[in-house]
């Protein structure tokens, strides 16, 4: 948040590729695309993308690590080497880490993990076109391949980043206005319960504009959940030729 | 069991210690408890203990920061402070930690970056380091806490500009700490909304949000934890929590 | 079960899929599919789908080879590919993997690496990365088709001399691609040479070799794997196959 | 040792501190700092400040790492980033994994460890301010803790070092004694007993040189374990209240 | 290959080290070096020198890493860091990687691992001088060593390089032969049967040369398995003594 | 059974293989045993044997020590040479025993480090990479034994100073090696004192302390080891026999 630029992200309430502040990039969803996987999917907002996906429930190996009284969720977020313009060394570095474990607590409160004792479901998000707003692309192509995979889940997870550019609060950060934007809110919700299952936040808010923000993302995640249906009936279609 | 007992007296409004739902353990805080460090505080809140030092190198800029000095923050989970932290590479939950203060000190804009310059090719490092020293509950407060006591204690030493080293020591100024970040957890535990937990309570926590709030009521940073929702509603009143109690906070800087 | 199936069919000199021996599954090319990098292609061959994508780095050159550019090959096995791939550290496999691409594109001498020279100090260094999405067997040579196929589209950027810096999105010429290695893996499976096998045929490969043929027929890389021996006789004709069936699927660069 | 410098190390009989050339630094010692350990204690000889806690005996796990006929003591020598004036890069290096293996065999000898077969005692030593002698400090912090902790133990261990500076024989070398001296060498024992548990030294010394050392080792020794004896005491009054 | 070089590598039939084209450089063979090893053996090409121990079969520990139905073969390929001219970091980096599983498959197909369930058969190539084809020199130790150590085999496995250098076809390539020359091809095989277990090559090279080339390396086999069946008889005569 | 027959031949004053308590086992050194190293010793002590290789390389001078080369020290447990030793990050006992012989020479200033400066930047640094071939007891000795062996006979090559390249087996000059150290590891069994234990002799090791010692007698490493005290009494007397047995070790290097 906040380097320094001249850069102008609103201009006469347009952003930088043309959208009005409350509107999402084109969002693409397509699920199963990764035929290996128990469950999977691919999902992009504009020219982010992100696949993902899920193998399980299986047993957990060595056995010490499994936990006799629930299952568990692993889950591992990853940018490709060439999803950013300066390469990307491969391997899980710091931010990395830290994003696959707020991953793991967005989708955790959906999932029965409680009646599959030692086992584990194990959630992979890969991101191979990053112009900001991964962390939540990621999540919701997760959320997709959890539910293709069979997982029982009580509800869809929905997620998206909402923040502060040029002064006007906007939905779906791109690149820019992640890098140079005043805030940055990655958001994830059940959409269908009000419950919020991510939340993190950088930059310089009042109570009374995250309290907007909130609403922004509120609104963007019922119109997400739509694309996330639609991309499930459109498989459950499909299969069922 | 105990942790049991600790939630039905949560769930009746009490707790193990006798405090109040929303009510800080005792802090106690001192600074520059670290000689060899440029600037350090240690941070008593219950019976965790936490000490932050500060470091101040020399090193270059980034790339897309010229002219700006360069903050890193690191957490050390020691396995001394707690029978379940183990030896080897940083814990997920050590580098959230981590990454979770640095976030509160670089996005509250609370050094001022741009006067860490020493000459075209070098700027001041600051490396704030958390150590871990008693884990006994809430160590995001507690550490960030102790992370704004240290830079506020800060000084920047004396750098040999003919051998380009620094001379330690022989401090010049005052590292420019501008705003005073304080970051409070609001939990959630069943109904209650519940400050500070003890380790035994943090085992029946639902869900928390870590709030930093800037000296003039700005929000910095957030971060959601734990594996449950937190219905949308109730958040707008746990940042009103968090800003009530991080004035309570800040008063302990002064 | 399958698997023993698959072997059987194969012995009567035919597979699950009902391909030929010497049939390759159908293969999908696509090129500059990530916009980040400077050359990329999605290559599906059946099932298998990898991404290759080429970013184009400032560096400088090795001790040894002064005056030319420098060629960089990874390839990451994803553990969201296939059920037997784990988070961690390469594998040996994906290593051989990255190294027998690596040899197929620097062996062929496909890219002048005299021609990426920026400055007395400075040359261009071509990270070529290799990321299997989707593990349905012959990894090797749908990554090194991806490979070429990547660079023959990749472009390189201006470069700012005066900052030293890379100037993304506006390129000033193409990568010089002047050759096309192809690299065709020739499986034994019992007395049977098959072509292209899918992850469950693989459970039955007795040995392979991988080669590395160029559009004058040169042969620029050999990798043999798999725990049984070929007999000496049979390498030549093993050879003319990869030969003939590298200038099919030369034709898909076209 | 040995490094170049014109510092005068000794001037009139007098350290760099004031001190003597058998005299110790300021020693302070204090049981049960670290409430979440089993047993814990902070020992400082003038700026040098190490922490100690001990854990156990506790199962040890994965179990393939059991010993089926004794317990086993793990020790971990760690120095803060912030300890030293160029910080330190976090985790363990060269010299802090040589230093917790010593550390371990200062120890060993004072423990049943036969007698808890399956287990392990685990043992950290931190040293949050490092102003030379850094390992013996460290020794003294986890002698007391393992006491405080209820491992049975035949003695305490007591540890100090010694040096030669400015071609004087010196007791508890602080960091410009170890940096630019002639010699430094580091020493546990039982004192009750006459067994040397840690001895370590680099540099130039004769064997008579030697000998006065290990005397002048032995009564700081003697001096030390009397504070050692009297922070238990104050521990046990305390506990005792 | 195919640094950019003004080094001759051949003049009038002649190699830099005054070879003909198919001509091996002195070969060394040595059984039974590493008296702690269950066996082992040292192999020289010239100054190309490696070492070899064999351990096993012995059981595999962690026992989560044993396969219930076949034994396994671990090989390890390592180069010590004065082996070369500029010191070589040690541990393992990609290129020993990639070796030590070539090296594997190369020694599998005279090994009877079906009969040894549960166990491990551990061989380590230590090169300690390198001038060019140290992986088949290291094959060649190997092999006795596992013939030294009783481990049941079909056959020996056989190993040498062969290449193009200045034009001309070349067996056994030297340093400067495998860093300045055309082509470079590691092979092994089984004499006895014609199996080839270990085929690498990298350079440009015509189907004819790649044929001329096979036959180069089998002829030098033959002549290299002479000198391994020597070794070995040396060995059991001595031993016999 | 083996180990314990040895512990109760050691308590009568014999050992498994003839020897007297205070006798070493046969040595053999030899010298320039790597052609690709500057300097090289290969010590036989008994079935133990080592292969120490010293390379000369470029590097900057340590802040703390401008106008001095720079010795670093290195000993890898190969797995080949015991069937303990596994593959994997370096153990604790090979970091101690590189330690200990990198003070053994470090500490008796037997290189004149001031000479190894090749010009205002770089200085010459002295890799000692201690190789274990066969571990059969007393690898601190004859490590110590052979890297002393290999820097007496290293030599300095010639620097190109136009590219600033190290021009390899052009030598210009011997190491300046001054001093001799010797590293004597005295034993304590029970209530004996035993040199050179073999591998089976070292299971019944209570203590060892390792001396180093000087041509002029001067001792200038101790490193004591094992999980047994040592009286305080006894000290002395076990240097003594160290700097005994030293001068018979030295002799093998004249």
């Amino acid at each position: 948040m906040g380097h320094k630029s001249d850069i102008k992200l609103i201009v006469d309430g347009k952003r930088t590729d043309g959208r009005t502040v409350d509107q999402c990039r084109e969002v693409t969803m397509e699920v199963n695309v990764i035929p290996a996987a128990d469950g999977s999917a691919k999902v992009g907002f504009g020219s982010t993308v992100a696949l993902a996906s899920v193998y399980g429930p299986r047993e957990l190996f060595p056995r010490f690590m499994q936990e006799s009284d629930t299952g568990i969720l692993r889950t591992r977020y990853n940018m490709a080497p060439f999803s950013v313009d300066d390469r990307k060394k491969p391997g899980q570095d710091r931010r990395s880490q830290e994003i696959s474990k707020v991953m793991k607590h967005a989708l955790e409160p959906v999932l029965f993990l409680q009646e599959f004792p030692k086992v584990t479901v194990d959630a992979f998000a890969e991101v191979i076109q990053a112009d900001g707003s991964t962390r939540v692309t990621g999540i919701n192509a997760v959320s997709l391949a959890l539910v293709a995979a069979g997982i029982p889940m009580s509800h869809m997870v929905t997620a998206v980043s909402v923040g502060k550019a040029d002064g006007e609060l906007v939905t779906d950060l791109n690149g820019k206005e992640d890098n140079f934007g005043e805030a940055d809110m990655g958001f994830a919700m059940v959409h269908d319960t009000g419950e919020v299952t991510l939340l993190q936040m950088d930059g310089e808010l009042t109570l009374d504009e995250i309290k907007k923000l909130l609403d922004m993302a509120q609104t963007a995640c019922g119109q997400i959940l739509e694309k996330q249906k639609k991309a499930l009936r459109d498989f459950y279609v499909k299969r069922g030729e | 069991m105990q942790e049991k007992y600790a939630l039905e007296l949560i769930n009746k409004g009490m707790r193990v210690d006798g405090r109040k739902l929303l009510e800080f353990r005792e802090i106690e805080l001192k600074t520059n408890v670290i000689n060899k460090a440029e600037g350090s505080a240690y941070v008593k809140m219950g019976e965790t203990q936490v000490i932050v030092g500060v470091k101040m190198n020399m090193g270059t800029p980034y790339a897309d920061s010229m002219g700006e000095g360069v903050l890193m923050c690191g957490a050390e989970f020691t396995p001394m402070s707690s029978p379940d932290f183990e030896s080897g590479p940083p814990s997920p939950e050590s580098i959230e930690l981590a990454r979770v203060v640095d976030r509160g000190i670089r996005e509250s804009h609370c050094i001022d970056v741009g006067k860490l310059v020493i000459d075209e090719k070098n700027v001041w490092v600051v490396n704030v380091d958390i150590h871990i020293i008693n884990h006994d509950g809430n160590l995001m407060d507690a550490s960030a806490l102790g992370a704004i006591a240290a830079l506020k204690t800060t000084k920047i030493p004396r750098v040999d500009l003919e051998k380009m080293e620094i001379v330690r020591n022989d401090y010049v100024a005052d590292l420019p700490v501008v705003h005073t970040p304080i970051n409070v957890s609001v939990c959630k535990v069943g109904s209650n909304v519940v400050l500070d937990p003890t380790k035994l309570e943090e085992g029946s926590i639902d869900s928390r949000i870590s709030i930093s709030v800037r000296e003039d009521d700005k929000i910095c940073a957030l971060q959601k934890q734990g594996s449950k929702g937190i219905m949308i509603g109730e958040i707008p009143g746990m940042m009103e929590l968090a800003m009530e109690k991080s004035r309570e906070l800040r008063k302990l800087l002064e």
